[in-house]
C-alpha cells in the first residue's frame, strides 16, 4: 500500500504550484483557478490523514465536505466580482484594478 | 447470453489463477473481458435503436422509413456508419485542433461509462459501486464539459452560442434530476444501483412516488436534448447547435452518443423506479432479469419516442422558466414531503420490515402515494388559478385596447 | 479490498471507453479523402462571410443559471449522506434536513423575486 | 520503495494528472486550456480519493468541481473576454513567485520526509485500520446534535449568502 508521506508530498507540490500561480499570474481568473488548486491540495491532506490515522472518525470526510462548500462559495462570489469589475473597467488584469490603492 | 458470458469470465479468472497465472493478471484480464462485454452491449443496441426510432417516426408521419438496405431496412444504420467512415472530415480554420478532436471522443465515452454501474440481473452488474447514483450524475455532468469544449474549439459564433444555450439547459435540468434521485436513495437507504433494485422487490418506487418518477423522466428528456427540449439542435435558430462544424465520423460520434444517452437514461429509469430486473421467477433463474429489464427499458423508451414525435418544441425562455419556476420548487417540495411522510410512517411502525414482501410495503406506499396525489392536486389547482388570472387579465387588456384603438390593434405587451 | 476491486473495474472501463470512439475515428482517417482547401475550411455561417471575432459578448444571465446550479450541486454533498442515512435517523435529523433545504429554498425565492431567473 | 501493483500504478498516474494539470493551469496563456488543465488536475484528485477509500468524496469531487465549478470558470472566461489579453500572462515578480513556491516546497518536503526517513512508524506506513467509515456514517454524523449539525446548517447559510451575494454583484441593474 502507498505510504502516507507520498500523498502528502503530492499535496505539498500541488499547493506550491497553486502559490506560484497566485503570485505570478496577472489575470484574475487564473488566480482564482490557482486558489482552487490550493484548496484541493488541502483536501488531499484532509482525506489522507483521515484514512491513515482516524478512518472510523467522520472528521476528515466532514471537513472535506465543508471545504467543498467554501470552494464553491469562493468561486461563485469571486467570479461574480471579476465579471462586475470587467463590466466597469473592461479589464481582468489585477494590476489594473487599483482604485483603492494608496 | 450475458449471464453465461459473465459466469464464464468468473470461472475463467479462477481457472487461470489455479493454472498458475498471476492473480493480478487474471483479474485484469477478466475485468477487461467484462468491460468489453458491458461496453459493447449499448453499442450493438444503439444500431438497432436508431432503426427502431426512424421506423417509429416514419409510422407516425405516415411514411415508410428505412426500407432498402437489408430486410425491413434493418441494415440502414450500418450503411450510414460505413458512409460516415468514408466522408471527408473538415477541420474549420482557426479551430483548436487537439480540443476539436477530443470533444467527440469525450461525448461518446461519457455515455459508455454510465453502463459500468447498471445492474442487469441479480448476479450480473459491471461494478456495484457503493456510490452508483452519484457516479451516474458525476459522469453525466462531464457532458456539459464536452458541449463547451466542442462549441469553443470550433471557432464559430453559432457553435459557441449553441454551446452556451445547451449548457444552460443541461445544468438547469440537472438540479431537479438530482433532487428526484434523492427519493430512491432515501427509500432504499443506499446509493448502490444493485441495492436500490433489490429494495424494490416488494414495491416499485414509481408507485410510492410517481412525482419523483415524472420529474426524473422529464428532466432526463431535457438532459438528453429530446423533444420538446431539443433546442440543442434548433435548426431554425442556431443552425445546428454546438456540433455545427463537425463532419464525418466525428459528427457520427455526437449522434451515436446522443442516441445511446437516450437509451441509457431509459435503462436508468427502469432500474431506479420500475424495479430493474425484478419479475416473476427471477430469483430462480437470474438470467430472466435481463429480459425483464429489457422490457421495462423498452416501455420507457417508447414513451420517449412517442413524446418526441408528437410534442412541439419549447422556446428557450419557456424551457428555463419551466425548470426554475416549476420543476425545481416542485422537486424541493416532493423531497420534503417524502422525508416527512417517511418519518411519520416509521414513527407509527408502518415502515416495511421486509423490503421484498408486497404486503409489508403496502402501508407506507399508500401513505406516500396519497402524499404525492395531494401535491399533484395542489399544484394543478395553483396552475388553474394562475391560468384563470392570466385569462382575465388578457381579456381586460383586450377590452381596454379595444376602447383605446377601435380599429382592433393587438395589445402590445 | 472488495471496494478497490469494484473501482479497478471502473478504472479499466475508463481506459477502454476512450478506445471505442477512437477506433472508428482513426479508421476513418485511412478511408476518407484528404483534400482540404481554404474555402472548405471557412467557418460555416450559412454562406455569409464571417464578420469579426468569434468571441461575441454573452449575457450575464448564463452565469447566473450556472451559479444557482452550482449552489444546488454543492447542497447535494450534504443531502446525499443525509438521504442514505435517513431510515436510521430521528425527528431531530428530519428537522435539521428540513432547515437545510429551507435555507436553500430561500435563496431560490430571493433569486425569483429579484427576477434573476428570467431569460431576458 | 513502491512495489509494482495496480494501486501504485494508479497512484503514479493520478499524481501525474494532478501535478501535470496543476502546472498547466499556472503556465498556459490560454485560459480555456487552463480550465481544461484544471479539470484534469481535479480528476486526479478524485482518483486519489478513490485510492483513499472515500468513494463518496470522489464522486462529489467530479460532480462539484468538474461539473459545476469548472463550467462556472469557463463561463466567466467567456463573459470577460479575458482570453484576448494573451500577452503578458505573468507579472514582473514571476521569478520571485517561483522562488517562493520552490522554497516552500523544499521546506514542506523536508517536513514530510525527514520524520519518516528510515523509520517505520504508523505515520510512515500502513493505515491504522482497514475498517473505514461509510457514507451512512457521514450522514449520521452530519445531523447528529453532538457532532456536525451546526456546521451543516451554517454550510447551507453560507451557500445561500454566496448565491444572493453573487447574484447581486454579477447582475447589471441599469
Amino acid at each position: 500500500m502507498i505510504a502516507l508521506w507520498m500523498y502528502l508530498l503530492v499535496a505539498a507540490a500541488l499547493f506550491c504550484i497553486g502559490i506560484y500561480g497566485v503570485l505570478s499570474r496577472r489575470n484574475a481568473v487564473s488566480i482564482l483557478m490557482s486558489i482552487e488548486l490550493m484548496l484541493n491540495a488541502v483536501n488531499i491532506n484532509l482525506v489522507a490523514f483521515w484514512r491513515y490515522l482516524t478512518p472510523q472518525n467522520m472528521g476528515g470526510q466532514a471537513f472535506t465536505a465543508f471545504v467543498f462548500v467554501i470552494a464553491a462559495a469562493e468561486a461563485a462570489v469571486g467570479l461574480a466580482i471579476i465579471i462586475s469589475v470587467y463590466r466597469n473597467r473592461k479589464s481582468v488584469i489585477v494590476e489594473d484594478v487599483n482604485l483603492l490603492k494608496w | 447470453m450475458e449471464q453465461q458470458c459473465r459466469d464464464l469470465i468468473n470461472t475463467l479468472a479462477a481457472c487461470m489463477v489455479a493454472g498458475g497465472t498471476d492473480p493480478n493478471l487474471a483479474n485484469l484480464l477478466s475485468a477487461l473481458l467484462g468491460v468489453v462485454l458491458v461496453a459493447t452491449l449499448p453499442l450493438v443496441t444503439v444500431i438497432l435503436l436508431i432503426w427502431v426510432e426512424r421506423k417509429f417516426a416514419a409510422r407516425i408521419q405516415d411514411r415508410l422509413g428505412p426500407n432498402r438496405v437489408g430486410p425491413f431496412g434493418l441494415l440502414q444504420s450500418v450503411a450510414d456508419a460505413l458512409k460516415m467512415l468514408t466522408k471527408e472530415d473538415i477541420t474549420p480554420a482557426g479551430a483548436d485542433r487537439f480540443i476539436f478532436n477530443l470533444a467527440p471522443i469525450i461525448a461518446f465515452a461519457v455515455v459508455v461509462l454510465i453502463w459500468a454501474v447498471i445492474p442487469f440481473t441479480p448476479l450480473h452488474v459491471g461494478s456495484d459501486l457503493s456510490v452508483g447514483i452519484l457516479y451516474f450524475v458525476g459522469v453525466g455532468s462531464i457532458g456539459a464539459v464536452k458541449v463547451m469544449v466542442a462549441g469553443w474549439s470550433s471557432n464559430n459564433k453559432y457553435a459557441l452560442l449553441g454551446a452556451f444555450r445547451t449548457i444552460a439547459q443541461l445544468v438547469s435540468y440537472e438540479v431537479p434530476m438530482i433532487l428526484a434521485l434523492l427519493i430512491p436513495v432515501m427509500m432504499a437507504g443506499s446509493m448502490s444501483m444493485q441495492d436500490i433494485t433489490r429494495a424494490q422487490g416488494g414495491m416499485w418506487y414509481i408507485f410510492a412516488s410517481p412525482l419523483a418518477f415524472l420529474i426524473f423522466f422529464i428532466s432526463n428528456l431535457a438532459e438528453t436534448g429530446r423533444a420538446p427540449f431539443d433546442l440543442i439542435e434548433a435548426e431554425s435558430e442556431l443552425v445546428a447547435g454546438y456540433n455545427i462544424e463537425y463532419s464525418g465520423f466525428k459528427f457520427g460520434m455526437f449522434m451515436a452518443g446522443e442516441f445511446m444517452h437516450v437509451f441509457t437514461v431509459a435503462v436508468l429509469t427502469a432500474v431506479l423506479f420500475l424495479g430493474g430486473w425484478w419479475g416473476p421467477g427471477v430469483e430462480q433463474i437470474p438470467a430472466l432479469g435481463f429480459v425483464y429489464l429489457g422490457l421495462k427499458t423498452m416501455a420507457v423508451y417508447f414513451a420517449m419516442l412517442l413524446i418526441r414525435n408528437t410534442v412541439p418544441r419549447f422556446r428557450i425562455d419557456q424551457v428555463m422558466n419551466f425548470n426554475w419556476k416549476f420543476m425545481v420548487p416542485l422537486s424541493i417540495v416532493v423531497v420534503l414531503v417524502q422525508a416527512f411522510l417517511m418519518r411519520i410512517t416509521t414513527s407509527l411502525g408502518l415502515a416495511p420490515n421486509e423490503a421484498g414482501d408486497f404486503v409489508s410495503n403496502l402501508p407506507q406506499t399508500i401513505v406516500l402515494l396519497l402524499g404525492n396525489l395531494a401535491i399533484i392536486a395542489v399544484v394543478l389547482n395553483m396552475i388553474r388559478n394562475r391560468g384563470r388570472q392570466q385569462r382575465l387579465a388578457d381579456e381586460a387588456a383586450a377590452a381596454h385596447s379595444d376602447l383605446a384603438h377601435p380599429a382592433g390593434a393587438p395589445a402590445g405587451d | 479490498m472488495q471496494l478497490l476491486n469494484e473501482w479497478a473495474f471502473i478504472g479499466v472501463f475508463f481506459a477502454i471507453a476512450w478506445v471505442f470512439p477512437l477506433l472508428p475515428i482513426a479508421g476513418s482517417w485511412f478511408l476518407r479523402p484528404h483534400k482540404p482547401n481554404a474555402i472548405k475550411q471557412q467557418t460555416y455561417e450559412c454562406g455569409v462571410e464571417t464578420v469579426g471575432d468569434t468571441w461575441v459578448q454573452f449575457k450575464v444571465q448564463y452565469y447566473i443559471y450556472a451559479l444557482v446550479f452550482l449552489v444546488f450541486d454543492v447542497e447535494m454533498v450534504f443531502l446525499f449522506p443525509w438521504a442514505v442515512a435517513y431510515k436510521q435517523l430521528d425527528w431531530f435529523a428530519f428537522g435539521a434536513g428540513f432547515l437545510f433545504i429551507f435555507l436553500l429554498a430561500d435563496a431560490l425565492i430571493y433569486a425569483w423575486r429579484k427576477n434573476a431567473l428570467e431569460w431576458i | 520503495m513502491i512495489t509494482i501493483n495496480a494501486q501504485s500504478i494508479a497512484f503514479i498516474l493520478f499524481s501525474l494528472f494532478i501535478l501535470g494539470g496543476g502546472l498547466g493551469v499556472v503556465t498556459t496563456r490560454n485560459l480555456i486550456h487552463g480550465a481544461l488543465y484544471l479539470i484534469l488536475s481535479l480528476f486526479g484528485v478524485a482518483g486519489f480519493f478513490v485510492l483513499l477509500s472515500a468513494p463518496f468524496l470522489a464522486a462529489v469531487q467530479v460532480l462539484v468541481y468538474i461539473g459545476a465549478i469548472a463550467i462556472l470558470i469557463i463561463f466567466a472566461v467567456m463573459l470577460t473576454r479575458s482570453m484576448t489579453s494573451l500577452t503578458e500572462a505573468f507579472n514582473r515578480q514571476w521569478w520571485l513567485a517561483g522562488l517562493v513556491g520552490g522554497l516552500l516546497f523544499i521546506f514542506l518536503a523536508a517536513g514530510i520526509i525527514l520524520p519518516v526517513w528510515g523509520a517505520s512508524s504508523a505515520y510512515a506506513g500502513q493505515p491504522v485500520s482497514d475498517v473505514v467509515a461509510t457514507t451512512t456514517d457521514l450522514g449520521i454524523a452530519l445531523v447528529d446534535g453532538n457532532q456536525y449539525v451546526l456546521p451543516f446548517e451554517v454550510a447551507s447559510l453560507l451557500l445561500t449568502a454566496a448565491m444572493i451575494g453573487a447574484i447581486v454583484i454579477a447582475r447589471d441593474d441599469e
